[in-house]
């Protein structure tokens, strides 16, 4: 086990390498530079804040620059937002998102796996019917368009709810349920999906014949069994719910993290977009491996080390 | 009781009798159709989607408005006579470009279905089942993938590709297939160790035949799941590619695009939100209610 | 929040006891709150605030007396001498003249990426200083004494007192500074101001506070206690905040409204409008075929129905534009050159065009690819003009919309036909919006356009004294402009906002900025 | 006897190595099979039967040792051809049978599977007439060949597994309990069924249970193991008559006969491994006792079996 | 003796798109109180189906119970609600399922299957569990149980998994066991001491057995009672002796003759019944057998034989007891057999309801 996770941090390290590479050449590629804009610079400002900034120096001298400030984590000052670092965008936006992003996942999967396991016990019956109306409603409603019923409804019709912006745990209510209705209809359908193949194993009768109840038997026996395609999904929903999400950090004006995904490509902001790519990935690399191990946890037939023959 | 003596005696065996066949000889896929067609729900997802594709054929002529065709003076009109599902903030009618969108839709949707098939199930499928280094070079590819900003990648087929709709296909396959090909990996885990796939091995089975015939049928459910996701999530990318200037180009008119301009109109002209949404959930839940279908069908030991 | 110990009662000042405290939006996180650094709006909207420089534009639109109590201007109109009125900064410093010197020749030291360093072009010596490595001595401002401020300036310039309050010349305190470098990164001891607020909280993408300052020399005027700026990107919510009583204001110019919501917004009479300077262009790219024909782009230019464009698409009173210098300026412009939706001469140019380019009818022209970068508004007005070229002109129009990067990449390497591009006005003064097609290579011409007459009246216009005279060049400049018609304008901008009854007096210029100083609520 | 076919050289099979619950579930056995006869074994459960027959077909790779099929390593490296023809030629039906059956194919496709792997046929219709063939041979009727796996009994689904092994037409058949879940007249229609395939075919078996009368009349020799060991082994009737590990023994004595008055009197032998009072020096091997019949013992206990 | 299970005319059916399988087509025994009842019978003749659903675990739907009564301690379990029965099994009644590792959950320990159902009706501690977990394993001869509990399906052999299954139903202590052919994959000296163990379960508990199995060695050494099914019904049912010694349905004999011997060292082919079972989806008129059995009668192909009667406890099926019938021979190996028991009625009587 330590040696598989050794073995994986180290294919993390290559992948991380490989994401910066990947995306260091897209960046610069990339029509524009951070600071074009609709009121052009003269050639000179614009000359003198390239050397400024290194991006002037040869590509591989600025790729093994980014490099270097991937390994020291640190990505400098943002082009844009010049009175912040990378490292201060990150820090500051990151908490606010990761609580957002917990609430959201808490959610999705707990009423995604109670509506799933409804569902598949009540197959064909109306709750089934019932879930599976929401679940449609949850897939194809995307999380903008969520949020901003949410918004007419809950908090300008009813009232209950303050419109935007992140201040007390009432502020995070519908941001988070905009995030994870979509989730949560997916995991519903996974699980229903998966709890229908595995209620039909014979041994849920072997449970049934212990006399367990069927409480019981669907939470120790079918719904861990259940659980895999649930996992292999959280994984990377994990990873990006808690890194932010664009749209809803934009409806509802939430100083999160997601922003800067998106305006620092927009931006150009070369720093930033290295920044929140690394730290982004290394919490995408760090969740699948998390999925792969319990993958091993949940079915024990699933063999970790993965080759044959102890490679 | 009174039996004729003659019926006491020994007549022996008949074993012809025994090999009469009464039901005749299905193949696993007119099996599956006639299970499927015992879902009622199913058959009226089925026959839903044949009513958004022939609207979507011949809707847009079923007006006598054009869909690209403005008219600022009638713009925001509500649902009427006229207009039946109303107008848009240029005055077009809501209806005809309704259909008109279904067709790129509808397309996209089934494009991003079949790029989940064929890529993500092969991909997952392939590592999954054969493991070791293959399964850590194929995943940490997606992996990889994945880490890489998408918006950059879309800016930069943009550039190279030009704006068309072959380009939007090749945005969203690139990384569409990965969550697919995430959850087939995790499903042929958890099945390559399962007997009948070691029965299937020893029988000289080749790896594509074991993925068809043993792993992809097991994994459908998840599969079908994940596909029926694809389809919304694939509707709005296309707008969000559309709006990022890749695909379509307006006013060539798409659910998407619909629904994303009217949303901000919701407290105002809630109709020009409430056409495209209602039928991309319509679409949605055919696709699912057909897709639940399928998955029970596939699956022999699920109660009718 | 720094909002929290003022809610319960406005009773210092007037004894009013209405709360005295604004939330407003601004949209984004300011990029910078050094103005030396600062180039864009939402920074501009915080400074000018928290900040004052030798003048502030007053509620007549003219630049009225502020951290300078006094100027003398020589002869030429080309020295200023201001003398600086007995101000402190927040932290009780005084305000001194060196605190000018030191804040421009700061932003003209090409150490400090000072990327609007160019607004200080004006100065004698400036542009040398900052581009050419010459020296920061020979920069044309000049501290006399703790007091008194002497600047020189390359040409007369008219509008330079008006410059004065623009944020790149505003002052920092220059003692902090040399001890911080990073004093403007964050709110706290170091970030002093001496303008009529004070900024208390900083977060970062979320909100910044300002509070009414203790220290302004004229905090007397100042009747708010507490401003809370909030960074909302999304003109739904904005408006919807502003509903449900979240905010004070919903609107430009600090935000956006959206677009939909504007004839419900007229219908309840809330909507509040008013000009600035600014303008909606369409560039014709005058290098390719067939907008190398004047003719072409005439007729294209003609066969716009601006009118209706604003009534239905823009909603926002805008004012149609028939030249390219906004009507605050030149006010016969609300006019223009040529009249709106002129389709018989937009025909008549387009024959003749066609004639001129041997073609018999415009479907043999090729479709014109029209460009716009990737916004919803951008994409709303191409539609329909796309719809107006094609139903008056029979000429077909195809869209092409890029992300902004990508789409500025492209206006500037010439590749594209027609490019909607806009410009707002830095300053007040017709120049800022016709120098820039002075030179067909000028970094913001990208029309590839440029006429030796033109360039002769705007270099004759920058030696002129009179402004009378000077106007007229311009407008004769402008002139042979439109009879070019390398930009097709559509229309001048406009500011549309929502704000609360009860809030008075807050004042945006007619360059869209907006001072909170005289706000009040009753 | 006639030639060699299989040879099973020091074979190990280790599962969780270098874990602290590692199973030695074979460990280091060595016997041959000859062309045409049937090999039974037996032994206690869980001693590494079936382990030993998996990993003669490679579905695990062994941890130490050989199996030569013909002469070739089986767990050698293989092109994808010979692997193909090589599981031809190998077989296995499996102990456990609707684990080993695809729960969402017919019983039709499994039983073609192999058919249709190594293009046996080349129209449908023979398909389907080799597919019923199959189901009449092991008893089954064709009415069943379109119903799924969990439509059986589980003796039903064992000789589905028996078809889909016979399918291929194999050389060589590893038979995992195979008939353990038959009644008893089914048994003996599968146990005639592969005598005959044997006779006309000269095919090969490796033939694993536990009904030792059954085993004993379907063998040619019998081998029995303990714990992972191979203890025994000699020709089917010898090791019956003469039987001399105390584990086989032991085995012998616990047959239960289908007399009830037998029954009721019957003494079991117990088997304690500790009669053996190994010490630790003592060589433990394979030793021929007499000819064909082998023992693992030591030393000493060799010369005390000998003498008898 | 107490009666403490009562099964009358049981049917039941599986709705297939084949059709309706009838796997059971009533089914009647008794079974009392410490007594070990026998089943065996062709593979497929509705065994597992019947045990199955004298705990109501056949999948409703498909499965049917179409007719029929199952007093267990004098309710009828047909009318058992789930919640009713979830009372009664793991408790009163325990079962050991064919299919030793499907029947196990794949991803749980061993030890906490065999757990849960001690924590559930005896409502033991978790550690008081493991302790009996451990024991079971032992009594069931799973060598090193402390390690063992903690492994999963997978790491256990074929014959562990079965017994594992054993030690899951032993550890109810239940009222009545029904074991589905629970030592299939246990090799003889295990066999016996699983058996034994049942058998002393059984003298402490005064546990009734319901035992399915194809060995009839087994038999012969744990029934008291025998009943022979084939094709959804018990064809011939008796005391273990009555059915060994003095069997009277052909397909009895069929079996008891199929069997190979450890004496004889003969290479003959084994005798097996020809021919393949009836299709359950339309079970042939008259005597299902009778397509195979060579003693067919002219009357089997037309009419169901009614049960007949051989003594207080032997019944057959079969139209060869018809005092009209002829007599006819049974196998040889059948004859080696036959002994006359005191016990017999004069003459086979023709009982009314089948029973
Ligand atoms: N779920 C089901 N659907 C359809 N038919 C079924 C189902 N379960 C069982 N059957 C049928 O019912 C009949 C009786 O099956 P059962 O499992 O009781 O046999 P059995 O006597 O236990 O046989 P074996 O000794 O082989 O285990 C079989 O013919 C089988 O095909
Ligand atoms: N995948 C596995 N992981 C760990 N241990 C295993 C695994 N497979 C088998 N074993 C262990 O190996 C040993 C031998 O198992 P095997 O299945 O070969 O026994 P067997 O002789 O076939 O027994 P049976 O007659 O009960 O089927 C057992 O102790 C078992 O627990
Ligand atoms: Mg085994
Ligand atoms: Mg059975």
């Amino acid at each position: 086990m330590a040696k598989y996770i050794g073995k994986r941090l180290l294919y993390m390290l290559i992948s991380l390498w490989l994401i910066v590479t990947a995306t260091f050449f897209l960046m610069k590629i990339a029509p524009g530079n951070p600071f074009a804009s609709e009121k052009k610079l003269p050639p000179e400002i614009q000359a003198n804040l390239n050397a400024h900034f290194g991006l002037d120096k040869p590509w591989y001298q600025q790729y093994t620059d980014y490099l270097m400030n991937v390994v020291t984590w640190d990505f400098g000052p943002s082009f844009k937002y010049k009175s912040q670092t990378v490292n201060d965008l990150i820090s500051d936006g990151f908490p606010v998102s990761f609580i957002l992003g917990l609430e959201a996942i808490f959610l999705a999967v707990a009423f995604g796996i109670l509506f799933g396991v409804i569902a598949a016990l009540k197959q064909n019956k109306w709750q089934d019917y019932t879930t599976m109306a929401i679940a449609v409603l949850g897939i194809s409603v995307p999380s903008f368009i969520m949020a901003t019923f949410l918004q007419y409804f809950l908090a300008i019709k009813l009232g209950v709810f303050p419109v935007a912006r992140w201040e007390s745990f009432m502020h995070t209510i519908l941001p988070a349920i905009a995030l994870a209705a979509g989730p949560m209809a997916y995991i519903a359908r996974l699980t229903r999906s998966s709890m229908l193949e595995v209620l039909a194993n014979d041994y849920i009768k072997t449970a049934k014949a212990k006399g367990l109840s069927s409480g019981v038997i669907t939470v120790k026996h079918a719904m861990r069994n259940a659980l895999l395609p649930v996992v292999t999904y959280l994984g990377p929903l994990t990873a990006g719910v808690l890194t932010g999400s664009f749209v809803i950090e934009k409806i509802f004006g939430i100083p999160g993290l997601g922003f800067h995904f998106v305006t620092s490509i927009t931006n150009r902001d070369y720093t930033v977009i290295m920044g929140v790519t690394v730290f982004y990935s290394i919490i995408l690399l760090v969740a699948i491996l998390l999925v792969d191990i319990a993958y091993g946890i949940i079915d024990p037939r699933i063999k970790l080390a993965g080759g044959k023959k102890g490679e | 009781m009174q039996i004729p003596n003659d019926k006491f005696k020994v007549v022996g065996t008949h074993l012809s009798d025994t090999e009469k066949i009464s039901k005749p000889s299905l193949s696993f896929w007119k099996d599956v159709f006639i299970r499927f067609r015992k879902n009622k729900l199913a058959v009226f997802g089925l026959i839903l989607l044949a009513i958004l594709i022939f609207m979507a054929i011949f809707g847009p002529y079923m007006t006598e408005y054009d869909y690209k065709m403005t008219d600022l003076t009638n713009k925001n009109q509500a649902p009427s006579a006229e207009h039946w599902f109303g107008t848009d903030d240029l005055g077009r009618d809501v209806f005809t470009r309704t259909w008109e969108g279904a067709r790129i839709s509808i397309f996209i949707g089934v494009a991003a279905a079949l790029i989940d098939l064929f890529i993500g199930v092969a991909w997952g499928g392939i590592a999954g089942y054969k493991g070791g280094r293959t399964d850590e070079l194929m995943m940490r590819g997606a992996d990889i993938l994945s880490g890489i900003p998408y918006l950059l990648l879309v800016i930069l087929l943009m550039v190279v590709l030009g704006q068309s709709l072959g380009t939007m296909i090749i945005a969203m396959t690139i990384t569409g297939w990965i969550n697919m090909s995430r959850i087939v990996r995790g499903q042929v885990l958890m099945l390559k160790s399962q007997e009948y796939v070691l029965a299937s091995k020893t029988l000289g089975a080749s790896t594509s035949r074991i993925m068809s015939k043993h792993l992809i049928p097991n994994s459908m459910g998840p599969i079908l799941v994940t596909m029926t996701l694809t389809v919304p999530s694939a509707i709005f990318t296309e707008a969000y590619l559309g709006f990022l200037g890749l695909g379509l180009t307006p006013p060539l008119a798409s659910w998407g695009t619909m629904a994303n301009d009217g949303l901000p109109a919701l407290r105002y002209y809630p109709w020009r939100l409430f056409f495209p949404a209602t039928f991309i959930c319509l679409t949605i839940f055919a696709f699912n209610v057909v897709g639940d279908g399928l998955r029970d069908a596939l699956d022999p030991r699920m109660r009718k | 929040g720094g909002g929290g110990d003022n809610a319960d009662g406005g009773d210092k000042g007037d004894g009013k006891d209405v709360p005295q405290d604004l939330k407003v939006n601004i949209n984004t996180e300011p990029p910078s709150l050094h103005p030396g650094l600062a180039q864009d709006s939402t920074s501009g909207t915080v400074l000018r605030n928290t900040m004052e420089g030798l003048t502030r534009i007053g509620p007549d639109n003219q630049p009225e007396k502020a951290m300078a109590e006094d100027w003398d201007i020589s002869e030429d109109q080309k020295t200023y001498t201001f003398k600086i009125r007995d101000a402190k900064w927040s932290n009780e410093d005084p305000v001194t003249a060196q605190d000018f010197e030191k804040a421009w020749k700061w932003a003209l030291d090409p150490e400090n990426q000072s990327t609007y360093a160019y607004q200080l072009y004006y100065i004698e010596g400036a542009e040398a200083a900052n581009l050419e490595g010459g020296s920061p001595d020979d920069i044309g401002v000049k501290a006399i004494d703790d007091k008194t401020l002497e600047v020189k300036l390359v040409n007369p310039t008219p509008y330079f007192l008006e410059l004065t309050a623009f944020y790149t010349y505003l002052p920092f305190n220059s003692k902090i500074a040399e001890e911080n470098a990073k004093w403007a990164t964050d709110a706290g001891d170091d970030y002093t101001t001496n303008g009529p607020f004070h900024m208390t909280e900083w977060s970062h993408s979320d909100k910044i506070v300002l509070e009414k300052s203790s220290t302004y020399w004229d905090k007397e005027a100042v009747k708010l206690d507490t401003i809370e700026m909030v960074m909302i990107n999304d003109p739904n919510t904005e408006l919807s905040m502003f509903d449900n009583g979240e905010l004070d204001w919903a609107g430009a110019p600090t935000g956006a409204l959206p677009t939909d919501a504007m004839q419900a917004l007229k219908d309840n009479g809330t909507l509040v409008t008013q000009a600035i300077a600014g303008i909606y262009n369409y560039k014709f790219n005058t290098t390719v075929e067939p907008l190398n024909n004047v003719n072409i782009r005439k007729a294209l230019a003609h066969a716009i129905n601006r009118e209706e464009l604003i009534a239905n698409v823009l909603q926002g009173e805008q004012l149609p534009a028939m030249g390219i210098v906004p009507p605050t300026m030149f006010p016969e412009n609300e006019k223009g050159h040529f009249p709106d939706n002129d389709i018989d001469a937009a025909k008549e140019f387009l024959n003749k065009g066609l004639e001129e380019l041997n073609l018999k009818d415009p479907s043999d022209l090729p479709a014109i690819v029209l460009s716009y970068n990737t916004s919803e508004a951008h994409q709303k007005i191409a539609q329909a003009i796309q719809d107006m070229w094609s139903q008056n002109l029979g000429i077909e129009v195809t869209l092409d919309n890029a992300e902004w990067n990508v789409y500025l990449d492209k206006v500037d390497n010439m590749d594209y036909q027609v490019a909607r591009l806009g410009w707002l006005g830095d300053f007040n003064d017709a120049m800022n919006f016709l120098e820039m097609y002075r030179d067909a290579d000028g970094g913001n011409n990208s029309t590839g356009w440029e006429d030796p007459k033109f360039q002769e009246l705007l270099s004759q216009s920058q030696t002129e004294t009179n402004p009378d005279a000077r106007q007229q060049l311009l407008k004769d400049a402008e002139k042979i402009f439109m009879d070019a018609m390398p930009v097709a304008p559509i229309y001048f901008y406009t500011n549309n906002w929502v704000q609360d009854e009860k809030l008075k007096d807050v004042f945006v210029s007619g360059l869209g900025d907006v001072q909170y100083k005289w706000a009040f609520f009753e | 006897m006639a030639e060699k076919l299989l040879e099973i050289k020091n074979l190990k099979q280790h599962f969780n190595v270098g874990k602290p619950n590692m199973v030695k579930a074979v460990d280091g056995i060595s016997f041959d099979i000859y062309k045409g006869e049937t090999l039974g074994l037996v032994g206690e459960s869980g001693c590494g039967k079936s382990t030993t027959g998996r990993s003669i077909i490679r579905l695990y790779d062994a941890t130490d040792g050989q199996v030569n099929y013909d002469g070739v390593n089986v767990h050698g490296k293989k092109s994808a051809k010979d692997l193909k023809a090589f599981n031809r030629k190998m077989q296995m039906i499996f102990q456990d049978p609707y684990a080993s059956l695809n729960p969402r194919m017919t019983v039709a496709d499994i039983i073609a599977e192999g058919i249709d792997i190594h293009g046996l046929v080349k129209t449908k219709k023979e398909r389907m007439e080799r597919v019923y063939e199959l189901l009449e041979t092991v008893g089954l009727n064709k009415e069943h060949a379109n119903r799924y796996p969990h439509e059986f009994s589980g003796g039903q689904r064992q000789r589905i597994g028996i078809a889909r092994a016979l399918a291929v037409d194999p050389e060589f058949i590893i038979a995992d309990e195979p008939i353990s879940a038959l009644d008893v007249s089914i048994q003996a229609q599968v146990v005639n069924l592969m005598k005959k395939l044997q006779r006309e075919k000269g095919l090969t078996y490796l033939f694993i249970a536990h009904d030792l009368s059954m085993v004993k009349y379907i063998s040619d020799r019998i081998g029995v193991m303990y714990f992972g060991k191979l203890v025994e082994l000699a020709p089917a009737n010898e090791l019956y008559n003469n039987p001399i590990h105390p584990y086989t023994q032991s085995l012998l004595s616990a047959i239960p006969l289908p007399d009830p008055e037998s029954e009721r009197t019957r003494q079991r032998k117990a088997y304690d491994p500790a009669v053996h009072q190994y010490s630790d020096d003592e060589q433990l091997e394979m030793r021929e006792v007499s000819p064909g019949h082998f023992v693992y013992c030591s030393e000493k206990e060799f010369k005390q079996y000998s003498v008898k | 003796m107490e009666k403490i299970l009562e099964v009358k005319d049981l049917k039941v059916s599986f709705q297939t798109y084949g059709g309706q399988v009838q796997a059971v087509r009533g089914v009647s025994f008794d079974l009392h109180k410490g007594e070990t009842l026998a089943i065996v019978g062709e593979s497929g003749s509705g065994k597992s189906v019947t045990a199955q659903t004298l705990m109501k675990l056949i999948p409703m739907p498909p499965g049917k119970i179409t007719g029929g009564q199952i007093m267990f301690n004098g309710e009828d379990i047909v009318k058992k609600t789930d919640k009713a029965m979830e009372k009664i099994r793991g408790k009163e009644m325990s079962m050991i399922f064919q299919d030793p590792m499907t029947s196990l959950n794949p991803t749980m320990k061993i030890g906490t299957q065999i757990m849960e159902g001690l924590i559930k009706h005896q409502k033991m501690a978790k550690a008081d569990a493991k302790k009996r977990a451990i024991e079971l394993l032992k009594l069931v001869g799973i060598p090193m149980p402390e390690r063992r509990v903690n492994q999963y399906p997978h790491e256990f052999s074929g014959g562990m998994r079965q017994r594992a299954m054993i030690a899951i139903a032993l550890a109810a202590d239940p009222k009545l066991l029904i074991a589905d052919e629970p030592t299939t994959a246990l090799d003889v000296t295990i066999q016996a001491q699983i058996l034994e163990l049942m058998k002393a379960l059984q003298g402490k508990l005064d546990t009734s057995i319901i035992f399915i199995t194809h060995d009839l060695g087994v038999v012969a050494n744990v029934a008291d009672r025998v009943a022979v099914m084939y094709a959804g019904q018990i064809v011939e049912i008796g005391t273990v002796d009555e059915i060994f010694y003095d069997p009277r349905h052909p397909y009895t004999w069929g079996l008891l003759a199929s069997m190979p011997s450890l004496e004889n060292n003969d290479h003959d082919e084994l005798a097996a019944i020809p021919g393949t079972p009836p299709d359950l989806t339309n079970p042939p008129v008259g005597d299902a057998f009778a397509a195979r059995n060579k003693y067919a009668l002219a009357i089997d192909y037309e009419e169901e034989p009614p049960m007949f009667q051989i003594s207080e406890t032997h019944f057959a099926k079969t139209w060869l007891l018809h005092p009209d019938a002829p007599n006819v021979e049974p196998p040889e190996a059948v004859q080696k057999r036959i002994r006359s028991l005191s016990s017999n009625f004069e003459k086979p009587v023709l009982v009314k309801e089948g029973k």
